[in-house]
């Protein structure tokens, strides 16, 4: 079974879907790995370390896409690309399959297997799998870490000769997977650090990092089986924004992780909440890209409105792409090793698979899985 | 009268340096001369008593102390280090049946009155048993004997048999104080009980066995004062009963068993028929005093850490229990499970500000290979991370994931604050291990109760 | 009246048993074992006055025995104790 | 004799109930019961000795005891929270008296021997002198007398030609029983000395005076017991001496004091002349345990951290001893001088490890004014920050800097190795303060020891 | 003989009583005081048979006085004692 | 008395000389207080902010500086500036004494008293007025965080469950102050931190902060009574590259800050051990500026060399602008307080006091200064 590498294309990309040692570890279960030739550069990895694991280097894209038996990579195709990709082929990377309706139908008509890594389900055993987190993960410290550089502050306290420096305050929206390692990274820095989520849950999680957790009353609010937040009402925001007002004038820098599973993010930083923090401040808008929690921010900019600094870079990850890329490479050979069966020595697409289940979303020429079927009908 | 006065005067000096010695004797600091203190005691009470009026003729005492003094020197000296414990266990009982021999020759000395009858059997009760116990748990320990649990079927009604036996002839002889074959039963059947009693208990438990016994030459010993009315007999012997009984509870508690599973477990294994079957049993909690007993005498310790540890804000406890298990000569490392906490890295971020080293910080997969080699694994605040349902139950929502197997360490300790699941929301099978105990609360305070309980 | 003050003595010395024992670090166990069964050989006591009172031919044979047996049990029981403990102190030192 | 018999097996009854009561009251959880259980075993034994048969006439004793009883009762009911040390000190007093009484009486219903003579005048002696202490101890605390130490010139004389009178009248008594005049002496003249003990003490120490007293009547009842040939007297009366002696130590410990400062320090001042001159003592030196004894009491409590706490990387023990006073009731705040350690910020970073909330953390200028209020300031491995001599000695290369003034807090408990000086390599006047400790050793270790004192 | 019952119950007494009270925290110092206080009432044993006994006069005098002392003693040292330690007990409780 | 005080001309500069909360001390111990219209922009403070605390404001810089009896501010003036000065004023910033041997003359004839920041001595009562130390302090926090956010690895170490990622090597080089908070900053984030100073003192203070220090044996070193470091021979220097190189090359991050005061900062790490650096390594040159420790670092700028990052921007504290200026300020205030005259209300220069007696370098037309009057003559 030919598994398929491409490079990224994406503008600044460094990130890499296979680094050469879990491409020797997918050489020793038998199965034989192509790669486009330049693949690894932007993390430092070269080709040879990938002809050491085993692997096969090829220049020409094209080839690396149209025979493969099994392709790997980390953003969304184009259209064209599935286009060249064999019938009856296993194609793993980020689908946005909510909005992308085009995309799944060629995979269809493709007749390919399309597997969607944002449908991983979260279940404890297949975290190991599951790229949003480990992708988030690192994003939650990179953020951090921009907003800190870009303050004209530091964030510990400091008692000294020259007077007492008060520690910054650090406010976190959104206490997902990103936000914790936000708000461990800046509690690390010796930041005061409280935050917010809707999942009344996360409170215990936030206090277990050292957080303060912002107490507002909205109600009734949920979250998924998969533990993703439900939606608030609108009434419910509005309380939501009143309850966030003081602390975000309070605050040094104010970090936005705030998302809705298969939805649009939620407006919570407005206009007038910008203009009334402190002049220097910074915000970081995880999902600028998306449509973004903060008004004003522009996605994959870095602007400043009212004398605050609103960071929406996105591609969080990517700043620290050696180690993201050797977490998605890990979580795309546990999918494959979940896949794998030792006889055929090949990835086969076991329905019974909760997990296989949850990610697939076409599958010999039909789209299997049922949010997506029933969106896109 | 006078010299009697001074002998007892004495024997109130010899009573105060054998409590000094057993006080420091608790103490590794003064522990040795403890030891030596108590000695002196004893040199006390033997000079002075050899000082009595009664005493006539020294000839065989000689004879005694020289044959006995050179065989306990020499013993003493050449025995390996190793060999160390049942050198104790045949000391003792000496100590035992010398008690016994005392407790028969104060038949011939005097006119004994009713409450002297029943000291005199007492001692020669207690001794008897003493005796052959000890013999056999030095056979036990010295491999000269097989070390398993000797057990049959019907054992423990000729255990209860023989106690009614023994109790009868006692009495009888009591009252028939010249009948030497009720005295003959009396001594014969005691000996038979120590070796009835000691057989069914396995070769690891025999130290235990030893304190307690021990504890019971003590006891012989108290008792055979009261036969000869010899008030240093009483009062070191009834020290030793009393300190021997708590010690053999301390050493009990470090082996994470009760005193009467030690005793009796042997037993309950005819009782309960050939097969282990796997028993869904209670959950067993624990006190720290209790876990305290286990972990000082622990030589390898594994942390695991969980979501609990987080909640609890436990990480700097743990690492303050870490370096004083440490410092006790323990080794002790951490597990980590991939997926402990609730977002990746939750236990490295933790267990940093608390300045843990790296270097103590394992992989599941490095740990679980030697999972068998630790004493004491703790779990703390963990709970889906160490589920053996994942490897045991092919119907679990977890089936198939790696954990660490802490179920698999010599004993288990679980702080948690009640049988709640985890965030799986899947029940938990560890915890009704044979070898598991809850220990109840918040990881924190569970925690600085163990550490107070490092003195 | 005796009576009474042998029941106090023993309780006394039981309760004093119980208290002098306290929290004993796993290491000292076994000496500390060892060391109160040396102390446990006071039937050596006993034992002399048996030996040397001449009652009978019996009492005497019967009490030199229990010398032998005692006198082991002391010297032998402090001796290894010593012995055990001067291992403490050289771990100690080193 | 079955009476007689009955009656002291009781005796030894009621002597465990003591013993357990005792125990008992020494622990918070256990303390209430615990003195139910000594108050039963009080019954017991006062119940007991009425069915004893040299009590012929029940008349008298159901007067006194009816008196003692009603008086007793009301007084414990309607006396005020506050004033129950000195209600202590007032019923010790009685008991004192009582001892005395029954020495005297015992004086005419036998023929006494020498050694029942010693032991008479022993009650009468202690008796008297536990009677006029405690009514002199209770003056003082009830505000009836002047709480300052009363001394005046020569008093150290009178009071030892006063002990050599009471001696010789002792002699002289014991020998001549005859003489009332000797007996009279003897009660007056102990009663002199009671009060003569207590007034040069001032009044914040009178618990630890009453603490003594009270061991003093557990004796008084011992010789009594002796005196009248009485078990349970001389059981409970010596259990009550000696405990009462290891709780007086305990409370010297809890107020810094020895029990010989408490005592005499009254005298010294005198013998020191009037003027309060500035001595340049030796510096003091203090264990981890006696330091418990007194954080253990503490209510509020500075830290103040430098260098030597970065360099024993003790920042997570002290959070921990933190914790540990905030349990014990006590308000902890740490105290950061600007230039502590050796970067600025250096206890920040450190204090923020060990997760020690931002809160706690107060400047200087904020703790200066505050420092008397502080029962005890702890400095650990700090130096210059701390040195008085900036405020004190104009030469000094740091004259003027602005320090934490620890000296002003009521007791200095520093952390260091040795003498050694700081950074700055000046001397430290600090050390040699009145109201100074040197905990010597690693900072880590030290706190650590405190930490393990702390039960 | 007595004397030496008695000097083994005194010696062991002595002993038991130092090895009873440990680490007492502060505030439990006054309440352990003022409960030994009242066990040191123990007196009243001794008085008891001074009073009722009917040697002389004066002998039954000193007796009742001590009775009655004593009886203070013992009495208002339990009470005040269960006071102290009520108080306690609702601290904690609350 | 006038304190006067002009914007600073650098550009980029946004730190501040006095803050307005110091502004008002100043006026409340009696002094005049005149800035230079815009002084805190680039620090978030307003000259309302200033009117607030008793201050004038003047649009006219050159005013500001003829009429000042006491001019503060924080880089050295031009020496046009200085003949603007009035004779007989005293003139408080960085000077670079060692260097600038035109500007000393040039305040000698002009009859004004230069005190120069770098020349404040390091005792114990000294430190509330000394700039290097807070300056360089912040300097070890910005160094880090640059350095962190252009390594393409994370600094903690994560057991995920997609995989370990190891913790970053941070290697210091100089623990002085700005080393010492680098490495404070640096383990607060995780990273394995070691570090290399020629002090032999310094070795515990490094532990005390948690990090390794990195044994080398130079033989005989030293250090001033001032604590600065002596000049290492050339020999104990080759021992030092020696003794670092595998160090440097098993790190992520290095960053140095070796200075030896009042020459130039010594070579440290060649351009042979930046080319055996791992690939996507982040170097920090503290001293760039002034010649550097790194060969290949260029003053002002981050250069990639080799496949690793130099980061060689200077003016660190600047970064943090506005803590950076809350210490100046202070360190400002505190040194015009240790010279006020309280009768006079003025500030009068006492040569007996041993802080005004170092750092004051021309007073009344002469160089008081005994090192730097060798060093022109
Ligand atoms: N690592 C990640 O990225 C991540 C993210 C999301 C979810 N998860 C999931 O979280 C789970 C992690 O496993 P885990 O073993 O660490 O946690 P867990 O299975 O959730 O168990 C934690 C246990 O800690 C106990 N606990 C809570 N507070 C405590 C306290 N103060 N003191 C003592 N015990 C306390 C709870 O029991 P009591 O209530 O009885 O005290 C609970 O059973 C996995 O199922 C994983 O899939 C992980
Ligand atoms: N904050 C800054 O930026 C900075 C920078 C440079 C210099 N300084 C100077 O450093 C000084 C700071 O004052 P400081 O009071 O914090 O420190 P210090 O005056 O230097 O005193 C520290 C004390 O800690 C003790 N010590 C060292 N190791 C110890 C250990 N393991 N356990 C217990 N004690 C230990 C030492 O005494 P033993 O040897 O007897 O144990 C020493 O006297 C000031 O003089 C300041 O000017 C400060
Ligand atoms: N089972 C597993 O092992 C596993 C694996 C990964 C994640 N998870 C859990 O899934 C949960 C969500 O993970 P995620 O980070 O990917 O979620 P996400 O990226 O979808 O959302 C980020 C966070 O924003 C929050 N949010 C949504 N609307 C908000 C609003 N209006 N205001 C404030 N916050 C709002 C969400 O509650 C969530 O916490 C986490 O709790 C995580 O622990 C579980
Ligand atoms: N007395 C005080 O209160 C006070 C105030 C501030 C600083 N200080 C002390 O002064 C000392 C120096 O402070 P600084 O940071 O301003 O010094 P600096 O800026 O002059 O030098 C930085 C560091 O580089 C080191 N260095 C020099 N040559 C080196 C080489 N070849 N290799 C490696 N390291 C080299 C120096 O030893 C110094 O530690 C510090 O120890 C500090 O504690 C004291």
């Amino acid at each position: 079974m030919l598994l398929g590498i491409p490079k990224e294309l994406a503008s600044g990309e460094n990130r890499v879907a296979i680094i050469p040692s879990d491409a020797k570890k997918l050489v020793r279960a038998g199965a034989a790995v192509q790669i486009e030739a330049g693949l690894g550069l932007g993390s430092g990895f070269s080709d040879q370390e990938y002809v050491d694991a085993g692997a096969t280097v090829v220049a020409d894209r094209n080839a690396v896409l149209s025979s493969a038996d099994v392709v790997l990579r980390i953003s969304k195709p184009s259209i064209e690309e599935i286009k060249q990709l064999k019938a009856g082929c296993i194609h793993v990377s980020y689908l946005d399959p909510f909005n992308e309706h085009e995309l799944i139908k060629a995979f269809r008509d493709q007749q390919v297997t399309a597997i969607s890594m944002e449908m991983i389900p979260r279940s404890t055993r297949s975290q190991k799998m599951d790229a949003l987190s480990s992708q988030a993960s690192l994003a939650g410290y990179v953020m951090v870490l921009l907003a800190t550089t870009k303050l004209p502050r530091i964030l510990p306290m400091m008692m000294t000769p020259a007077g007492t420096l008060k520690p910054a305050t650090v406010f976190i929206i959104g206490a997902g997977v990103a936000g914790l390692q936000a708000i461990a990274t800046a509690k690390r820095l010796g930041a005061k650090v409280v935050a917010f989520d809707t999942r009344d849950v996360v409170a215990e999680q936030v206090r277990s990092l050292g957080g303060k957790f912002l107490e507002i009353d909205l109600g009734e609010t949920g979250q998924t089986k998969d533990g993703y937040a439900v939606e608030l009402t609108e009434e419910q925001r509005q309380l939501q924004l009143e309850g966030q007002k003081k602390q975000i004038a309070e605050s040094d820098i104010v970090i936005t992780t705030a998302q809705v599973f298969g939805r649009k993010p939620p407006v919570l930083v407005t206009k007038d909440m910008v203009a009334g923090m402190k002049p220097g401040s910074v915000i970081v808008d995880m999902a600028a890209e998306t449509g973004g929690n903060v008004e004003g921010s522009v996605a994959g900019e870095t602007v400043e409105v009212d004398g605050v600094t609103i960071i929406g870079n996105g591609n969080w990850a990517n700043y620290v792409s050696r180690d993201a890329s050797q977490m998605y490479s890990s979580n795309l050979f546990n999918l494959v090793d979940e896949g794998w069966d030792k006889e055929k020595q090949a990835m086969v697409i076991d329905f019974e698979n909760d997990i296989l289940q949850g990610c697939v979303i076409t599958h010999s020429g039909e789209i299997v899985n049922d949010t997506i079927k029933n969106l896109i009908k | 009268m006078g010299t009697e006065l001074l002998v007892n005067l004495s024997y109130v000096a010899a009573a105060v340096l054998f409590i000094f010695g057993l006080k420091m004797l608790g103490s590794p600091a003064t522990a040795r001369k403890g030891n030596l203190v108590s000695a002196v005691g004893m040199f006390i009470a033997v000079v002075v008593t050899l000082l009595d009026q009664s005493i006539i003729d020294y000839k065989w005492i000689a004879v005694g102390i020289a044959v006995g003094g050179i065989i306990g020197a020499v013993v003493a000296r050449s025995v390996a280090m190793t060999s160390m414990p049942e050198m104790v266990a045949l000391f003792n009982g000496f100590g035992g049946i010398a008690s016994l021999l005392v407790g028969w020759a104060a038949l011939y000395g005097m006119d004994a009155s009713t409450f002297q009858m029943i000291t005199i059997v007492l001692s020669i009760l207690i001794g008897g048993i003493t005796f052959t116990g000890s013999l056999i748990a030095y056979g036990k320990l010295s491999e000269r004997m097989p070390g398993r649990p000797l057990v049959f079927a019907g054992q423990r009604f000729f255990n209860i048999a023989l106690i009614i036996a023994i109790i009868a002839c006692s009495v009888l002889f009591a009252m028939n104080p010249d009948v030497s074959l009720y005295l003959y039963l009396v001594i014969g059947l005691s000996c038979l009980l120590g070796v009835m009693l000691v057989i069914p208990i396995g070769g690891a438990d025999m130290p235990v066995v030893i304190s307690l016994l021990n504890s019971y030459s003590g006891l012989a010993a108290c008792a055979a004062g009261f036969a000869i009315n010899n008030i240093i007999l009483i009062v070191a012997g009834s020290l030793v009963g009393a300190s021997g009984i708590i010690l053999t509870q301390i050493m009990c508690k470090a082996m994470n068993r009760s005193l009467s599973n030690v005793l009796f477990s042997g037993f309950s294994a005819v009782a309960g028929g050939g097969g282990a079957a796997k028993i869904e049993g209670e959950a067993k909690a624990m006190s720290a005093d209790d876990a305290y007993y286990v972990l000082e005498a622990a030589s390898s310790v594994v942390i695991v850490p969980g979501y609990g540890m987080a909640v609890a804000q436990a990480q700097h406890v743990v690492k303050e229990l870490q370096e004083i298990l440490e410092k006790n000569g323990a080794e002790v490392v951490y597990a980590i499970h991939p997926v402990a906490g609730r977002m990746p890295g939750h236990m490295n971020v933790l267990l940093a500000e608390a300045d843990v080293s790296y270097d103590l910080l394992l992989e599941m997969d490095a740990v679980n290979p030697r999972m068998e080699t630790f004493d004491v694994a703790i779990v703390i605040g963990a709970n889906d991370v160490v589920n053996p349902a994942a490897r045991e139950m092919e119907g679990s929502p977890i089936y198939g994931m790696p954990v660490i197997n802490v179920d698999m360490a010599r004993n288990v300790f679980v702080m948690k604050r009640s049988m709640a699941s985890g965030f799986a929301g899947i029940d938990n099978p560890l915890f009704f291990k044979e070898n598991t105990r809850m220990l109840f609360g918040d990881a924190k305070e569970m925690l600085s109760n163990i550490i107070k309980a490092f003195s | 009246m005796e009576i009474v003050f042998l029941a106090f003595i023993l309780m006394l010395s039981i309760f004093l048993g119980f208290e002098l024992i306290n929290k004993v670090p796993a290491t000292l166990h076994t000496p500390l074992m060892s060391g109160s069964n040396a102390i446990s050989g006071i039937t050596l006591v006993g034992a002399l006055t048996s030996a040397g009172a001449e009652h009978t031919q019996l009492a005497t044979i019967l009490g030199t025995a229990a010398v032998a047996f005692a006198t082991i049990n002391v010297i032998g029981g402090y001796m290894v104790t010593d012995r055990m403990l001067a291992m403490f102190k050289k771990k100690e030192d080193a």
